[in-house]
């Protein structure tokens, strides 16, 4: 069994919090050993770097010296705080001199979407499937930060990635070719410019739907919260009907792999997933 | 600060010359590689909420434009979402000088446009100051306090009060004095 | 440049318009042509000086011979352009077959013009050898 | 054909040349050096010659036919006795030193024997495995066994091996027993004197700009691949049809500068051919299937070349191509329909989605890993791009002597510069070795003639169907069988391209086979064709006058596409007009004349005296004339290069060494006031001041570089205000009083002045960089100056493109104007002022300057004399008029005639360097003959009906015929030009033209109405 530090951040003690379920559940499947953070403190998240940089990077910096202490690997499921984690590992590499922190450079720091991608895990994964998702579409959604920019996400097909598609495969679903994949949802813009995050997550429901997609899936709270929270007000704002369940990733993992406590994670949803997944045959 | 050469209709007396080095000074970016191709704007997912485009703010900057600059509303809907910055092909980082620029207005006292957002930043630092962490409820209500906009998603958080995704207590508190250190030192250097 | 123009224009080349014969163009209407037009450089462009100058007489001298024997002089031209005009070369093509229209077919080829030749030729008996 | 022994005589150097690299560039430098007496190895690493070029479906400006004005070259240089092929190989290594180099060369198997195969294409019928076609990259298959194209050169299939599966099929079915799966790689050493690298480039994978979705969208094309959709030998057959669902794409967008202006690809130069290929695509296109709507998406429209601006304005007026001046960010596919969506910017600023049925992405040129890894081998310096390093003022010269570079490996560049360059390649790489001339050449031996005056006319038709060229439109098998039904023919045949190789040992077998005695082709242009299908008849013991030609492709296929019937029928009238002339065609004998092996350089500048030299090099005498007292022309106005090489310490170099060289006549003060004769025997008469003498120098050849001059700008104040100068000026005054300018903080230079209006439709090419040059120098001497560049399109081309953005990181602010919105420049007591609208922010500016640069227009010199005498056609604008845009770039229209310099056209130093050197290596050809033999057809005259009325003497226009002793009128043959004018006026007609006689010409006529013939 392997072990790891974990920072869920923020975001996956509320709006989140099926997502957090959701990865305790499939690393428990999985045989990986979650071990929180004591006392971590947000990243910092858009209103640090947008405001100070010092101060975005120190906040970065914080809990990056914790995982140190903890040694290892650090899991961060959130891609906000992934961002803001590499982006400080960044600065330090390139000026360390500059910053007085504990911080020595050595924690390996792993999104969650890429971490469960990797080859080992993925062999594990097909192992553990017990229910195919079979008939499922999905559009997998990747957004932003999980992929850009690549300097600092190290992802090589940033504009067309592939490595969400490859295991909803695996999991048995239908992953669908759709070039909106790596499209913005306004995710910073939240709470503050409602109007544009309606915009354009009306443009990435659209354009599921002209997929045929049944489902969205994303490894990104704000861009789950966005397509998920806002569909009955997106569709009456623009006069359309949409019904499209946007998991997260470990969700539908969970699924496949007959984790027992998915039903609790769907319930969580705005978009209520459950009439899908019984229509297709995975849930009763 | 005279007007040196250049007379920019509307912008009679706002030419600061010093203003590319000064935001090349905080963000290290050469602006003046730009060859004005718009690929940036072309991309940009919000640029269409914004008042000025981001290849015309580059140009603002490189010809001083610094009053108009600072009080766009641009610099505030960017989005941090890096679409102009991995496909410039002068290889500047917009996004990043776009931070840059929002820390050049906040420090420089100029009104800002986009008034919310701005807030809604200092609300969110607030609540990392005081708790270490973000409380979603919490920041909702002190934003809206502070935005005096109560009806704003205001069914939503019902639903998602519903489904559990909003608690009303903070779980955890985190930091400690630490975080109120690395605040003390917030606005010093980079 | 492919600029569409009749099919009904068919080109004897020639080194230089100033080597176009009066009985080149004479033998082409006998043969039954409807119109004949010599193409050359521009004025003062010749690539052989004054070639083209020298068709252009020849071409007015044709005009004449064909207005004498009834079959009008419009149906034979002398047009100049350049190489590199080939939206001027269509132009006239289409230009020169619409005049050629209008005049209709040829007297040579009618019926009545055949029967008015042999006429003549009956006429001047063995004048042609 | 092997060389002799390598001969060392005297001089122990070798008189052969190594060519690299078989595209365009490769082959042109070739022929140059085979017809100037030097052997030559062509070595291409692929299995055919052609590069490039042979995949293109037209070019610009002039939307020729891409393999129609290659294809004459590459069976000439496939059949050229003293040019060896060697194809399937690579340079190994290269030893020794200028003069004697020995080269290993690998050669990789081919698993044919190149000798057997008769390229009958029997083994590739039989082959069971569908392969990929990269000729058709990769948008088509064909089989393992293969040959690259219709035209390839050599003819011989190929085994490609990691397609093949080995079965044996081929090699069954082979009756010539030419293939061979024990094929080995082996080493073969040669030895030359000197080498020229022409291994070109290739496109820009755009896989590595992953936002425009290549390779992962169907309807994401790259240009090249455009290039063969829309090819008659393309995957649709020349229909142009989108891949996803082989329907007409009717909106088009092409992206430009994929690849290149980037640096986060590494490539921040301009690949300079991407405008302009994409302007003639869109015409191309749009000129395939009316309803289609092209779009441009573009950031300068770089149409720097001669003839580009007008072809970008035909574009749009003409043919409603959309051009906007924006990047495209991303293309995404509609998920059903497969088209794509575009956002950009349009040019009020506003955001624009919008979508297109097919995207073409205009890839830029990149040195290939394979060139870099030659350069290396050879030891020959690349920059940091991997293009070969050269300097300005030696454009052609790689860092070991004795190699020399030409085309894309020197630098993105066009057909035409490429050819110039090759031509020059060959100066210099001939230069070294002038001594060994001839040792290893052998002379043509043609086959005895047959005499065929008494026999009854035997003619064979040829009926092409020029792919679907004529074959698309004429139902060629239709004309073959009525060319089969008409008097004299006893053979005709269709052929898919009758000026393929193997097509050439056909119509040999054929003459030999039916006993033919005339042949007639019907195909393209006698223009470009003739020679070749005559050759071929002349090896088939013809003499090569009994050759006719009908044009049913130019004049026939390509004028009545909308109508196949008519079309087909006027392809039957041109045959039988044709075949009727045959009956009546001769064998003519071709005379010998004497080549004066001395040259005549009209122009002392930086052009004339580099062609001077490089003449003289070779080992002949030139006479330079320049009109003015001292030699330098323009560059005497020029301290630097972009670059940054010193022009002045060059230009005296240049002066010193023409003054020094014995072969070389300066003559100063001198006008041309009379010129005449032909290839290789001029008169031309010179009158020089200041005692206004006269003089007469017989040459060979004409190299004329007349140059070109600044115009004096007419307007922007200049010349009413002292503030306010031209570039050259400018340029003049850093030079001259840095301390002046010096105190200069506001300047605004104003590019496009008088060039790319309505009287001068035509772009200066070289201001842009002048701009920027002195830009960068104004900088250098006052840091703190603020200088704007107001322009229309920066055109920084090729490896400039650098220095552009050194200039923007500089702090030069370049704004862009529309050229309805020019500028204003005027005087607000006594402020200069300088106003402009920014397209970019859509405002107003205005600058209080200190002084205003204006980029004036290059004109020609007053040349407009010299072209009358000379009988040289000049453009619209009165630049000299090559013999052909594509291919003939140095060439004057007359043979003997040769032209370099801005006397061509608009264009850099290092440019007019090339050019110069190309027009000297043109002109050895001719001058390194002793003899050449003149055309057939002359004026002859049947001495008894002629009555000496003097006719002919009144009315030849160049005074040949005279009255002889036996009162009879004599036409001296080496004189006459073959215009005819003559006989049509000899009123007893006992002139008759050669080939042009009145039986022959009266037969044409008699045959034009159906029903006529016999």
């Amino acid at each position: 069994m392997k072990e790891f530090s974990y920072y869920p951040g923020c975001s996956l003690d509320g709006t989140a919090r099926e997502y957090d379920e959701s990865i305790r559940g499939v690393c428990e499947i999985l045989e990986v050993q979650l071990r929180e953070l004591d006392d971590w403190t947000c990243c910092g998240a858009s209103s640090a770097h947008c405001t100070d940089g010092h101060l975005a990077i120190e906040l970065a910096l914080r809990n990056l010296a914790l995982a140190e202490k903890g040694g290892g690997e650090l899991l961060v499921p959130c891609v906000a705080c992934y961002s803001r984690f590499k982006v400080a590992e960044k600065e330090i590499r390139e000026h360390a001199e500059e910053w007085e922190t504990a911080y020595q450079g050595k924690v390996r720091i792993r999104y969650a979407l890429d971490f469960f991608c990797e080859d080992s895990l993925i062999d594990l994964v097909r192992e553990k499937v017990v229910t195919p998702l079979s008939g499922l579409k999905v559009a997998c959604y990747y957004g932003c930060l999980s992929v850009r920019p690549p300097d600092i996400t190290r992802v090589k097909d940033y504009e067309d990635p592939e490595h969400m598609d490859r295991l909803m495969g695996i999991l048995g679903a239908e992953p669908l070719p759709w070039s909106y994949k790596t499209d913005c949802c306004g995710a910073s813009l939240v709470m503050t410019r409602t109007d544009i995050v309606r915009k354009l997550s009306h443009g990435l429901l659209d354009m599921a739907r002209e997929a045929e997609a049944d489902c969205l899936v994303t490894g990104c709270t704000m861009c789950q919260s966005n397509l998920d929270t806002r569909q009955e007000e997106i569709g009456k704002e623009f006069g359309k009907k949409y019904d499209l369940p946007v998991f997260y990733f470990t969700e539908l993992m969970g699924l496949a792999m007959g984790h027992r406590d998915v039903k609790r994670w769907f319930a969580r949803h705005l978009t209520d997933p459950m009439r899908l997944l019984s229509a297709k045959g995975l849930m009763k | 600060m005279g007007v040196k050469g250049i007379k920019i209709e509307g912008h009679a007396a706002a030419t600061d010359p010093s203003f590319l080095d000064l935001v090349a000074q905080e963000g290290g970016e050469n602006l003046l590689a730009c060859y004005q191709c718009q690929k940036c704007s072309a991309g940009c997912p919000v640029a269409y909420a914004m008042d000025i485009l981001p290849n015309q703010v580059i140009r603002m900057v490189q010809f001083g434009l610094r009053e108009r600059v600072l009080t766009s509303n641009t610099i505030w809907i960017c989005a941090s979402c890096y679409t102009c910055s991995v496909r410039c092909p002068n290889d500047i980082d917009i996004a990043k000088t776009m931070d840059v620029l929002r820390h050049i207005a906040l420090k420089s006292g100029v009104k800002l446009a986009e008034r919310d957002i701005p807030i809604f930043h200092s609300v969110f630092l607030d609540s990392i100051k005081s708790k270490g962490r973000i409380h979603e409820l919490g920041l909702i209500w002190q934003y809206k306090a502070k935005t005096r906009d109560f009806m704003k998603d205001a069914a939503l958080g019902w639903k998602m009060f519903r489904k559990g995704k909003i608690k009303l207590l903070p779980s955890k508190f985190g930091g400690g004095k630490e975080i109120r250190g690395i605040f003390s030192r917030y606005g010093k250097g980079k | 440049m492919r600029l569409d123009y009749p099919a009904n224009i068919k080109v004897v080349r020639v080194p230089c318009t100033g080597k176009v014969d009066l009985l080149h163009i004479l033998k082409a209407f006998e043969v039954g042509v409807d119109g004949v037009y010599v193409a050359g450089c521009l004025e003062g462009e010749c690539h052989f000086l004054t070639g083209n100058l020298r068709a252009k007489k020849r071409v007015l001298y044709a005009k004449g011979l064909l207005e004498e024997v009834g079959i009008s002089g419009e149906r034979v031209a002398m047009y100049n352009l350049s190489a590199a005009e080939g939206a001027r070369f269509a132009q006239i093509a289409r230009e020169m077959t619409d005049r050629i229209r209008d005049l209709g077919p040829s007297p040579i080829r009618t019926k009545q013009g055949r029967e008015l030749r042999e006429e003549e030729e009956g006429e001047q008996g063995e004048s042609k050898q | 054909m092997k060389p002799m022994e390598a001969l060392e005589r005297d001089s122990g150097k070798v008189g052969a040349v190594l060519v690299v690299g078989g595209g365009i560039g490769g082959m042109q430098a070739s022929l140059d050096l085979a017809e100037a007496g030097f052997f030559v190895y062509l070595v291409d690493s692929s299995p055919a010659i052609g590069g490039y070029m042979a995949q293109l479906d037209k070019t610009f400006p002039t939307n020729d036919c891409s393999m129609c004005i290659m294809s004459p070259k590459l069976v000439e240089c496939g059949r050229h006795i003293n040019i060896r092929v060697i194809c399937n190989s690579e340079v190994e290594s290269v030893e020794g030193e200028p003069g004697n180099f020995k080269v290993s060369l690998i050669r990789r198997p081919r698993y044919i024997d190149e000798e057997k195969c008769t390229g009958c294409a029997e083994c590739s019928k039989h082959c069971p495995v569908i392969a990929i076609d990269t000729y058709n990259e990769g948008m088509s298959h064909r089989s393992a066994i293969y040959i690259k194209y219709a035209q390839a050169v050599p003819k011989v299939f190929a085994v490609d091996r990691e397609q093949c599966i080995g079965c044996g099929l081929c090699e069954r079915v082979c009756l010539a027993k030419a293939v061979n799966y024990g094929d080995r790689e082996r080493v073969e050493t040669i030895e030359v004197g000197s080498i020229i690298l022409s291994p070109g480039y290739e496109v820009f994978d755009a896989t590595e700009k992953p936002e425009f979705g290549y390779g992962v969208f169907d309807n994401v094309v790259t240009s090249i691949e455009f290039e063969r959709l829309l090819s008659a030998s393309g995957p649709y057959r020349g229909h142009l049809l989108r891949p996803s669902d082989g329907t007409i794409p009717e909106k088009i967008a092409f992206i430009q500068c994929v690849g290149s202006r980037d640096t986060t690809c590494g490539n921040d130069y301009c690949s300079s051919i991407c405008c302009m290929y994409a302007t003639k695509e869109a015409i191309i296109a749009k000129e395939h299937v009316g309803f289609i709507k092209p779009t441009i998406f573009y950031m300068d429209v770089r149409a720097h070349g001669k003839g580009f601006d007008l072809y970008f304005e035909r574009a749009k007026e003409e043919y409603g191509v959309r051009f906007i001046r924006c990047m495209v960010s991303r293309i995404r596919e509609r998920f059903k329909t497969k088209d794509l969506v575009v956002t950009y910017i349009d040019e009020a600023g506003e955001i624009k989605q919008e979508e297109f049925d097919l995207v073409v992405l205009s890839v830029g040129m990149v040195p290939s890993q394979k060139v870099i890894e030659l350069a290396k081998r050879v030891g020959v310096e690349v920059d940091r791009y991997g293009f070969c390093k050269t300097n300005s003022l030696t454009p052609l010269s790689t860092s070991r002597s004795g190699i020399y570079a030409c085309g894309a490996f020197q630098g993105p560049k066009d057909i035409p510069e490429t050819v110039a360059q090759a031509s020059g390649a060959v100066a210099c790489a001939s230069g070294v070795i002038s001594e060994a001339r001839g040792t290893l050449t052998v002379k043509k031996e043609y086959p005895e003639e047959v005499d065929v005056r008494d026999g009854e006319p035997r003619i064979g038709v040829f009926v092409c169907h020029c792919g679907i060229n004529i074959g698309g439109f004429v139902n060629v098998p239709e004309v073959m069988e009525y060319a089969r039904s008409l008097p004299n023919v006893v053979f005709a045949d269709q052929n898919l391209y009758t000026c393929s190789q193997d097509t050439q040992e056909k119509i040999k077998g054929a003459v030999e086979e039916h006993r033919l005695n005339r042949v007639v082709v019907a195909s393209c242009s006698p223009r470009t064709h003739e020679p070749l299908f005559q050759e071929t008849i002349r090896e088939a013991h013809l003499n090569k006058f009994l050759f006719e030609m009908a044009n049913i492709r130019d004049q026939c296929s390509w004028v009545h596409m909308r109508d196949k019937g008519a079309a087909t029928e006027k392809a039957k009238d041109l045959v039988r007009m044709a075949i009727a002339r045959a009956r009546f065609i001769e064998p003519l004998a071709e005379q010998s004349l004497e080549v004066i092996q001395k040259g005549l350089v009209i122009g002392g500048g930086i052009a004339g005296m580099t062609a001077a030299l490089k003449l003289a090099e070779q080992g002949f005498e030139v006479y330079l004339v320049e009109k003015e007292a001292e030699l330098g022309g323009n560059v005497r106005n020029i301290s630097s290069t972009l670059e940054g090489e010193d022009v002045q310490v060059f230009l005296e170099e240049t002066i010193a060494r023409v003054r020094e060289n014995p072969l070389i006549h300066v003559i100063t003060n001198a006008l041309v006031v009379d010129f005449s004769g032909s290839q290789g025997n001029f008169t031309t008469g010179l009158m020089i001041a200041p005692g206004m003498t006269y003089r007469k120098v017989e040459h060979g050849v004409v190299i004329v570089a007349t140059g070109a001059e600044e115009a004096r700008p007419q307007e922007y104040l200049y010349g009413q205000d002292p503030r306010v100068m031209t570039q050259m000026e400018f340029e003049e005054l850093m030079a001259k009083r840095p301390e002046e300018v010096a105190e200069k903080e506001r300047v605004v230079m104003i590019q496009c002045v008088g060039s790319r209006d309505e009287e001068r439709p035509y772009c200066s090419r070289t201001c842009c960089g002048t701009a920027i040059k002195n830009g960068l120098k104004l900088k250098e001497i006052n840091p703190q100056a603020e200088l704007h560049v107001l322009y229309r399109d920066i055109r920084t081309y090729g490896l400039m493109e650098e220095h552009y953005a050194r200039a923007r990181s500089a702090g030069i602010r370049f704004v862009h104007y529309e050229p309805e919105k020019k500028p204003g420049v005027r005087v607000d007591g006594d402020s200069l002022m300088v106003s402009f609208m920014d397209s970019i922010l859509k405002e107003r500016m205005e600058v209080n300057a200190d002084l205003v640069v204006l980029s004036s227009a290059t004109v020609p010199r007053e040349n407009e004399e010299l072209a009358k005498l000379l009988k040289i056609q000049r453009t619209a604008e009165g630049f000299f008029l090559e013999a052909h845009m594509k291919l003939r770039p140095v060439d004057l229209a007359s043979d003997g005639m040769y032209v370099c310099g801005s006397a061509h056209a608009p264009k850099l130093i290092s440019e007019t360097i090339s050019q110069a050197n190309a027009a000297a290596a043109r002109a050895s050809t001719l001058l390194s003959k002793e003899s050449i033999t003149v055309s057939g057809i002359v004026a002859r005259v049947e001495g008894d009906r002629c009555a000496a009325c003097l006719t002919c003497v009144r009315v030849c226009p160049y005074e040949v015929p005279i009255i002889n002793d036996k009162g009879e009128a004599e036409i001296e043959v080496a004189k006459c030009h073959g215009c005819g004018c003559c006989a049509a006026e000899c009123p007893a007609k006992a002139i008759q033209l050669g080939h042009y006689r009145d039986d022959q010409l009266m037969a044409k006529c008699e045959a034009l109405v159906l029903g006529e013939v016999a």
